[in-house]
């Protein structure tokens, strides 16, 4: 195989991981940054994501209490998923906001991490009773699925070039809604002082319930790409948590920019420490963390947080 | 405390007078020991033997299993509760000391003391090398970077480190010499002391446990106790009136990191097993939910942590058909009480004590 | 009938109660000083208007421009034309000083806002212009963070905010003179009496009485939560046994 | 504690085995004239698929032993009735696939329940970790599935049996049919998951396809629990192989086939995987189809004994049983054969019964080694089939092979089970 | 002597130099007061010499030790001590806890590692802190828990941590905003006080000029970062400079 061609296939096999990385952390960096509430059960959104995703594209045989209805499923087809995704997580997402965060925006991060992790395992643990522990793999459609011929290098794999593309399109919608609205801006300052955003004639509770409903819907697209590209089993959740968190974290918590470089980076090591090492390639990623954040105390785009 | 107040409502002056002494007494340093002797007195008893109490279906070698993890939350909750730092890589500690321990009693000897001390000794230098980088970092960032550490040497012990960890499948095959060349922890102790302690073993985790206890809560009650706490009050004010925060935090990163080793030791002299298991985050995860659960900050208060969620674990599992539903109890169980306790359950108890008190004061 | 009217208004901040029948009327385009010392209720009083929580308003009357505002959200208290600078500067410490101006910008109307983003619409208030040229230094700190601006800086931003908002119809100022430099505190009462001069109705809460009752047309004096005292700038000035009620 | 089904008779002399004199040992004598056993593997986890069955195949075992029913009634060692005059009781446990929980509820068998045997598990990683456990408390463990070779290897227990496929059966298995399947001098390489399980797996299939004269052209390693393939299949393509060897299980295997066809690199290429069982066929579904490898049994093999416990099980549960669910049948099974032949529970008789039992029900002719406690047996080899067919099936395999005891063992001097140090009987 | 001296000491952010080349001379037992319009540098000023910021050039003189690159802690501990501008405290412990804190910084140093000694068995900082709460009158909510004080007190409170840390050298930031009248008459009394029992050093950051020009032996006058006129209050009162910089049509 030719150099050119491993540096394709690398560069695309890196982006592609990236981008899911990114689109969960996304959701959780702005939850986070902007609504300073640590939100575990963002996990759960994106099992929610590639769950739904399944049952709307396809049908299947269900394991658990679902399990006697089978096969399970609308069989809409794949692209129909992916529309119809973001909009049932966005409003999972907006209940989500008025249930759970609402009542925690002024508790303790440690509260918020706790409380949120447990719903996370609770929604889990019924994923599971549903249907199934036993995990499901898209079998994705023609157009999604294959390989695209790639003149003169060789071939890539279709979908994960879809992947990417998606991603950026989603990223590129995220940066003009917060260009063009003051919504990013109204919640940021509300985190620090709700009733002062009021006293500027500011309703501030529509802003946070879309801010995080958007998210939400993010780590949903994120949910149904990368279940797509691994398989989906009610432990994905809690498994996708800790990528997302090193990438929140290792971009500086707040920083959108810092996400997506520091999701960028994450998918570069992984991809190329699994080339040479496979075992560490996990590991990979946590020494990358511990080297920056010791060189960035808070992240490569965190600012200090000013209090006074 | 709350069937001490039951009995107090028989008559309501003496109450009064008995509460006040009762106040005083509780905060005397002795009362903690006494009360922790008590405990596990008649902890694995009434756990695994008593005839009502064992009904829930408690059983010895968890009533020593929960001993253990209690001292791996306390020793977490000496950095969490004092000095505010949460570390999501403790697990580091835990496993560390256990495959330090293991590792002493494969290739040198197994002396469950000599497991103990030198599982204790390397989590101390791990706290410490860890504790230079990580303790530069704040809030979430060194929640983070602990997370990391910690993974990476799950990670390290997976793989290259296989030889020596045996990887996968852990460090099986540990043999128990007597301690001190005296008797085998196995052994059962005889006549009521069986009954109480059933063997060595539970008299061993059993002091241990107690002598933590001894040991935070005066860490709690020196100089040190009130600095861990100025610092997570207000950092900056702490080192403008003189002190030098940096060594105060390494202390407590140390010595919470160094009783999580022992605890971890402990562990390994117990199941005879070290496993990867012991390393992985979702151990972090586990110790943070039985301290926040058990209440944040307080002495006993992780220990009634580790006792739910082991309960959880190690016997609700086990229950005819609701049985395999054990993690959704549990997540909803602990989920309910910090939500609606904040102090968890120690604080709900006090709050719950506070109330049938002053309704009984209120109304004479 | 005059622009603010407040009937016997009770405040409590959980069981304790701190306004005892407050009543006071502010008319259009007067500039009205609400004096008193510390604790008397002052602040208490502006809160109760703009409908924040705490206190508790739990009975009386609270009436901007003939409408019942006494149960509104602070939010809509300040749509309706009521703006407000609060006690402690109450800035956004880690949003940019643009950032802290931008906000009062901000229509709950998501389609609005994109129109102005886009340069379609621009909604009455202050221009950032106008209001650098009041306070100078805001403009050389336009892209620092809030909180680390110094003390006093803060309190002009904190004034000029406040000053950006549209459709300002009263503006209620708590203590805008503390922590400011002597020749700041001119600037602030000098830009208060321009505002005023433009048609913009005035109530101020001040410990500096002097400053106060200088601008000042009418007041009215706070003491234990109830107005203990009420006339003309003038009469205020000659009247010498208000100072039991001012110093301590 | 677990509930027993069942009325068998509560007459059988309670101290019936005050009889034969042995000292106490284990939870040996039995006080009462219930006898408990256990079932202990996953029903939390990925594994959870298999657990599942395996446990429904425990609860349906103990069913017959008191009441008679499906095997039983065609095992003469067995009455139908209880064991030895002991009602059999049970208690089950959740591994939740991770060794200290295991270790943890194996010992509340063990302490609370006084269990008198356990089985069932899948992760191999579990079971070596509750090996020790057996042979400290002497109490019998006999494993399921788990295929790790060191299991009857280096951390082989006097306590410990197992009926199951060892790595190397399985591999002499394979060795013995796959170039009938697919041919002679056939390039092959490898993908396996970096633990016991996968490198034991790795090695066989090495020496022994090579041994067929196949060659093998390349490894590669995949971190456990790790979802992306992607560099694997790089090398992989790279490599360009006729046959796959995919050492790998759960939700990894339908991840990594998937990501093979997504990257086009399997229409061309043969894949073998060593060990099939539900929880990796499950989430494979349909990309499965045509991937050999082995089982422990399969449903529909035909004989008449399959035939009986696959209606006693579709009776109680109304599905196809698996793998899992049999073998932890005849478990619970033969191990009360052995304790009826030996005439106690009294350990250390019964594990020497056991080290010469022989016995041949619906997996064939089974008999355990005394060198390495692992079953010589038949292995089934197998091949994924299409979505559809699994469908009107109700299975993932077709059976393709049925190997005999003969072509799959391995002698006690060669590794694994060189290196097996037999523990204590007392 | 001269306790303090400061040699072309600059703080710069980004392009604003906030304390530009300032030069000062604190004398033993003086009472130096800082004035200047906002944003002028005076806290600027006294996070340099204390440790909070680390100046761009220049440096410190403290009894001829250069503070340069010394942590806060050790600055503290040679006996420079601060209160700050928003009242800094530890909310959730109680008053006396609070004072504690400062009181065994000052008696045991930055770090002992006895920390198996009962807390109650050192008796001198037990001394200390009630001292030090006796000076602002607070002993009587010495076990309210600081949060729960008023901002008055707080402020008070932030006076008496400052003073806890024993330092012969105090500097003071805007002490008595938020204070009622009658709080910071007794600030002021405190202050004198101090300098006088106590023979403390003092370096006051005021806008109050009714207190500055009252209790100051010499006022420094600070514009733009630069030091415009230091003297007596009358040269200051006098200077026509400093009026129009700051002073502007206030009558003193
Ligand atoms: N959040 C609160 N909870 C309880 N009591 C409060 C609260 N805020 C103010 N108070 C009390 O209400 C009374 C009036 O307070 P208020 O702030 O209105 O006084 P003020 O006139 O504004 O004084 P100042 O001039 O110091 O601002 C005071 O006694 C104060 O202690
Ligand atoms: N961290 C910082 N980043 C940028 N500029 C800063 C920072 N800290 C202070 N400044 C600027 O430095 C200048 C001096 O600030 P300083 O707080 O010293 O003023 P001050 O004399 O204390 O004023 P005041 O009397 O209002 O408190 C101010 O203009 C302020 O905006
Ligand atoms: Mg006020
Ligand atoms: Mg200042």
């Amino acid at each position: 195989m030719s150099l050119l061609e491993s540096a394709v296939r690398f560069t695309y096999l890196s982006l592609s991981i990236a981008s899911v990385y990114i689109l969960v952390a996304v959701g959780f960096s702005i939850a986070f940054g902007t609504l300073k509430f640590v939100n575990m059960a963002h996990g759960a959104l994106y099992l929610f994501g590639a769950y739904i995703g399944l049952f709307v594209a396809f049908e299947y045989n269900v394991g658990g209490s679902l399990g006697a209805y089978s096969p399970v499923g609308l069989d809409l087809g794949f692209a129909a998923a992916l529309i119809l995704v973001p909009v049932v997580v966005f409003a999972i997402g907006l209940v989500m906001e008025r249930l759970i965060a609402n009542p925690f925006y002024e508790r303790s991060l440690l509260d918020q991490l706790l409380v949120t992790f447990g719903i996370l395992l609770i929604l889990q643990e019924f994923v599971a009773i549903l249907v199934g522990r036993g995990g499901f793999s898209y079998d994705r459609t023609g157009w999604a699925t294959g390989t695209i011929p790639l003149p003169g290098i060789g071939t890539a794999s279709r979908w994960r070039i879809y992947v990417i593309a998606f991603t950026i399109v989603l990223l590129a919608v995220l940066y003009a809604f917060y260009k063009y609205t003051d919504y990013g801006l109204a919640v940021r300052a509300g985190t620090e002082d709700a009733e002062m955003v009021q006293m500027l004639g500011i309703k501030i509770s529509r802003p946070f319930a879309l801010i995080f409903a958007i998210g939400a819907a993010y780590a949903g697209l994120g949910g149904i790409l990368g279940g797509s590209l691994f398989t989906v089993h009610p432990e994905i959740g809690i498994e996708i948590l800790i990528p997302a968190l090193l990438v929140v974290v290792v971009g500086g918590v707040g920083s959108l920019t810092g996400t997506i470089v520091a999701g960028l980076l994450l998918g570069v090591t992984f991809t190329a420490t699994t080339r040479v090492y496979p075992e560490m390639a996990t590991a990979s990623l946590f020494l990358l963390a511990i080297i920056i954040l010791s060189i960035k105390p808070t992240g490569l785009f965190g600012k200090e947080e000013v209090t006074a | 405390m709350s069937e001490e107040t039951a009995q107090q409502l028989t008559d309501t002056d003496a109450a009064i007078l008995s509460w006040e002494t009762w106040d005083r007494v509780k905060h005397t340093e002795r009362f903690a020991i006494v009360a922790a002797v008590v405990f596990v007195a008649l902890w694995s008893w009434l756990f695994a033997r008593a005839p009502i109490t064992s009904e829930l279906g408690g059983y010895h070698s968890l009533a020593t299993t929960i001993l253990i993890w209690s001292v791996f939350a306390i020793g977490f909750n000496l950095l969490l509760g004092q000095t505010g730092l949460l570390s999501f890589g403790h697990a580091m500690f835990w496993g560390g000391g256990g495959y330090a321990a293991a590792l002493v009693s494969l290739h040198v000897y197994g002396d469950p003391v000599l497991m103990l001390v030198v599982g204790t000794t390397f989590t101390l230098l791990l706290a410490a090398l860890t504790g230079v980088i990580a303790l530069r970092l704040h809030a979430v960032y060194f929640a983070i970077i602990t997370l990391a550490m910690g993974q990476l040497l799950y990670y390290l012990a997976t793989s290259p480190l296989r030889p020596i960890t045996g990887g996968r499948n852990g460090l099986t095959g540990i043999q128990l010499e007597p301690i001190f060349g005296l008797v085998y922890l196995g052994m059962p102790l005889p006549g009521i002391f069986g009954t109480l302690w059933v063997n060595y073993e539970y008299l061993l985790v059993a002091t241990v446990f107690v002598l933590v206890i001894a040991f935070v809560n005066r860490i709690r009650k020196s100089p040190y106790g009130l600095i861990f706490r100025a610092i997570r009050e207000n950092e900056q004010r702490v080192s403008f009136v003189g002190l030098n925060v940096w060594r105060y935090k390494f202390a407590a990163f140390l010595m919470s990191g160094g009783i999580v080793g022992l605890g971890g030791s402990l562990m390994t002299i117990e199941s005879q097993f070290a496993g990867l298991g012991s390393l992985y985050w979702i151990t972090s995860g586990e110790v943070v939910i039985m301290t926040v659960l058990g209440g944040v900050g307080t002495l006993f208060g992780p220990v009634l942590g580790a006792v739910i969620f082991l309960y959880f674990e190690g016997v609700v599992d086990g229950f005819p058909i609701v049985g395999r539903y054990w993690l959704l109890m549990l997540a909803t169980v602990f989920t309910a009480i910090v939500w609606k306790y904040p102090d968890g359950l120690w604080g709900m108890l006090k709050l719950i004590a506070s109330r049938i008190r002053s309704s009984v004061e209120d109304n004479p | 009938m005059s622009l603010l009217e407040l009937e016997d208004v009770h405040s409590y901040y959980g069981h304790s109660h701190i306004l005892r029948g407050v009543s006071m009327e502010v008319e259009e385009g007067e500039i009205v000083s609400l004096l008193g010392r510390n604790g008397a209720g002052k602040t208490t009083t502006l809160r109760s208007i703009a409908g924040a929580e705490p206190p508790e308003v739990r009975s009386g009357h609270i009436q901007f421009n003939g409408t019942d505002i006494t149960d509104l959200e602070t939010e809509d208290v300040i749509m309706s034309g009521i703006a407000i600078v609060p006690e402690e500067r109450r800035l956004f410490s880690n949003l940019t000083v643009e950032e802290n101006l931008e906000l009062s910008r901000i229509s709950q109307n998501t389609w609005n806002t994109i129109r102005r983003k886009i340069g379609l619409s621009d909604p009455s208030g202050k221009s950032l212009d106008e209001l650098y040229e009041l306070f100078p230094v805001l403009e050389e700190r336009k892209e620092q963070q809030a909180g680390t601006l110094s003390g006093g800086e803060q309190q002009m931003l904190s004034i000029a905010r406040t000053l950006r908002l549209p459709n300002v119809e009263l503006l209620m100022l708590d203590e805008p003179s503390e922590g400011l430099a002597p020749q700041i505190v001119e600037t602030v009462m000098n830009a208060i009496e321009t505002i005023a001069a433009e048609g913009t109705t005035v109530l101020l809460i001040e410990q500096n009485v002097q400053a106060a009752l200088e601008l000042a047309d009418r007041g009215y004096v706070l003491d234990m939560g109830s107005i203990v005292y009420e006339g003309t700038a003038e009469e205020l000035r000659n009247e010498d046994d208000l100072d039991q009620y001012l110093t301590v | 504690a677990g509930e027993g089904n069942g009325n068998g008779n509560g007459t059988g002399n309670g101290n019936g085995n005050g009889a034969d004199d042995h000292a106490p040992i284990g939870n040996y004598p039995i006080e009462g004239d219930t006898a408990m056993y256990g079932w202990h593997g996953p029903l939390s986890g990925i594994l959870a698929p298999d657990g599942e069955e395996q446990e429904r195949g425990f609860e349906l075992a103990i069913d017959h032993l008191n009441n008679g029913g499906g095997l039983v009634d065609h095992y003469d060692p067995l009455s139908g009735d209880g064991v030895l005059d002991y009602e059999i009781d049970y208690v089950t446990g959740d591994s939740a696939g991770d060794e200290e929980t295991s270790i943890d509820n194996v010992e509340r068998m063990i302490d609370r329940d006084n269990i008198q045997f356990w089985t069932g598990g899948v992760s191999s990683g579990v079971c070596q970790a509750l090996q020790p456990i057996a042979q400290r408390e002497r109490v019998i463990q006999l494993t399921s599935i788990s295929h790790a070779g060191p299991i009857t290897g280096e951390n082989c227990e006097r306590y410990s049996f197992r009926p199951s496929m060892s790595a190397r059966t399985s591999a002499e298995a394979l060795a013995a049919t796959l170039p009938d399947l697919l041919g002679d001098d056939v390039d092959f390489f490898q993908i396996y998951l970096d633990y016991s399980y996968g490198i034991s797996n790795r090695d066989s299939m090495t020496e022994l396809m090579e041994g067929q004269g196949w060659n093998e052209i390349g490894q590669s390693a995949i971190a456990f629990g790790e979802s992306d393939h992607s560099s694997q299949i790089a090398d992989l393509d790279e490599a360009d192989p006729d046959v796959l060897v995919f050492t790998t299980f759960g939700t990894a295997m339908a991840d990594g086939i998937s990501q093979m066809q997504e990257a086009g690199v399997a229409e061309d290429i043969d894949i073998v995987v060593p060990l099939l069982s539900a929880f990796s066929m499950e989430p494979a579904g349909g990309d499965a189809e045509g991937v050999i490898g082995t089982a422990n049994w399969h449903p529909l093999r035909g004989d008449e004994l399959s035939e009986t416990f696959v209606d006693a099980y579709m009776d109680e549960y109304d599905e196809l049983p698996g793998q899992a669910a049999y073998e932890v049948y005849d478990n619970v099974l033969h191990y009360s054969a052995a304790v009826e032949n030996a005439g106690t529970f009294h350990p250390p008789t019964v594990v020497r019964e056991l080290e010469e039992f022989e016995w041949n029900l619906a997996m064939g002719e089974m008999a355990y080694r005394e060198c390495d406690h692992q079953a010589s047996r038949p292995v089934y080899v197998c091949r994924g089939v299409s979505e559809s067919e699994q469908q009107e099936t109700g299975t993932y395999l077709e059976l393709v092979e049925e190997v005999s005891p003969e072509d799959s063992s391995y002698d006690c001097d060669i590794e694994p089970a060189a290196s097996c140090e037999m523990s204590e009987y007392e | 002597m001269t306790l303090l001296q400061t040699r072309n000491l600059t703080k710069s952010f980004g392009g604003l130099v906030a304390v530009d080349t300032v030069e000062i001379e604190v004398e033993e037992n003086e009472l130096v007061s800082v004035i200047g319009p906002n944003g002028a540098g005076k806290s600027t000023l006294i996070n340099l010499i204390t440790g909070m910021l680390t100046p761009t050039d220049g440096d410190v003189l403290y009894r001829d030790t250069n503070l340069a690159g010394k942590d806060p802690y050790e600055i503290t501990q040679l006996g420079i001590g601060r209160s700050f501008q928003t009242a800094s405290i530890f909310p959730e412990l109680t008053v006396q806890d609070n004072v504690d804190v400062a009181s065994f910084a000052a008696e045991q140093g930055s770090f002992t590692v006895n920390f198996l000694r009962r807390r109650d068995r050192y008796d001198s900082v037990r001394q200390r802190t009630a001292d030090a709460l006796e000076l602002v009158d607070l002993e009587d909510e010495a076990d309210v828990p600081a949060a729960s004080l008023p901002y008055g007190d707080k402020r008070r409170l932030e006076v008496a941590i400052g003073l806890a840390t024993d330092p012969d050298l105090l500097f003071m930031d805007e002490p008595t905003a938020g204070m009622s009248p009658a709080e910071t008459e007794m600030t002021t009394n405190l202050i004198e006080r101090m300098q006088t029992e106590r023979g403390m050093t003092i370096v006051l950051v005021e806008h109050d000029m009714d207190i500055v020009f009252d209790v100051s032996d010499k006022i420094l006058v600070l514009h733009r970062g630069e030091i415009i006129a230091d003297g007596t209050p009358d040269e200051i009162r006098n200077d026509e400079t400093v009026r129009s910089a700051y002073l502007g049509g206030e009558e003193i």
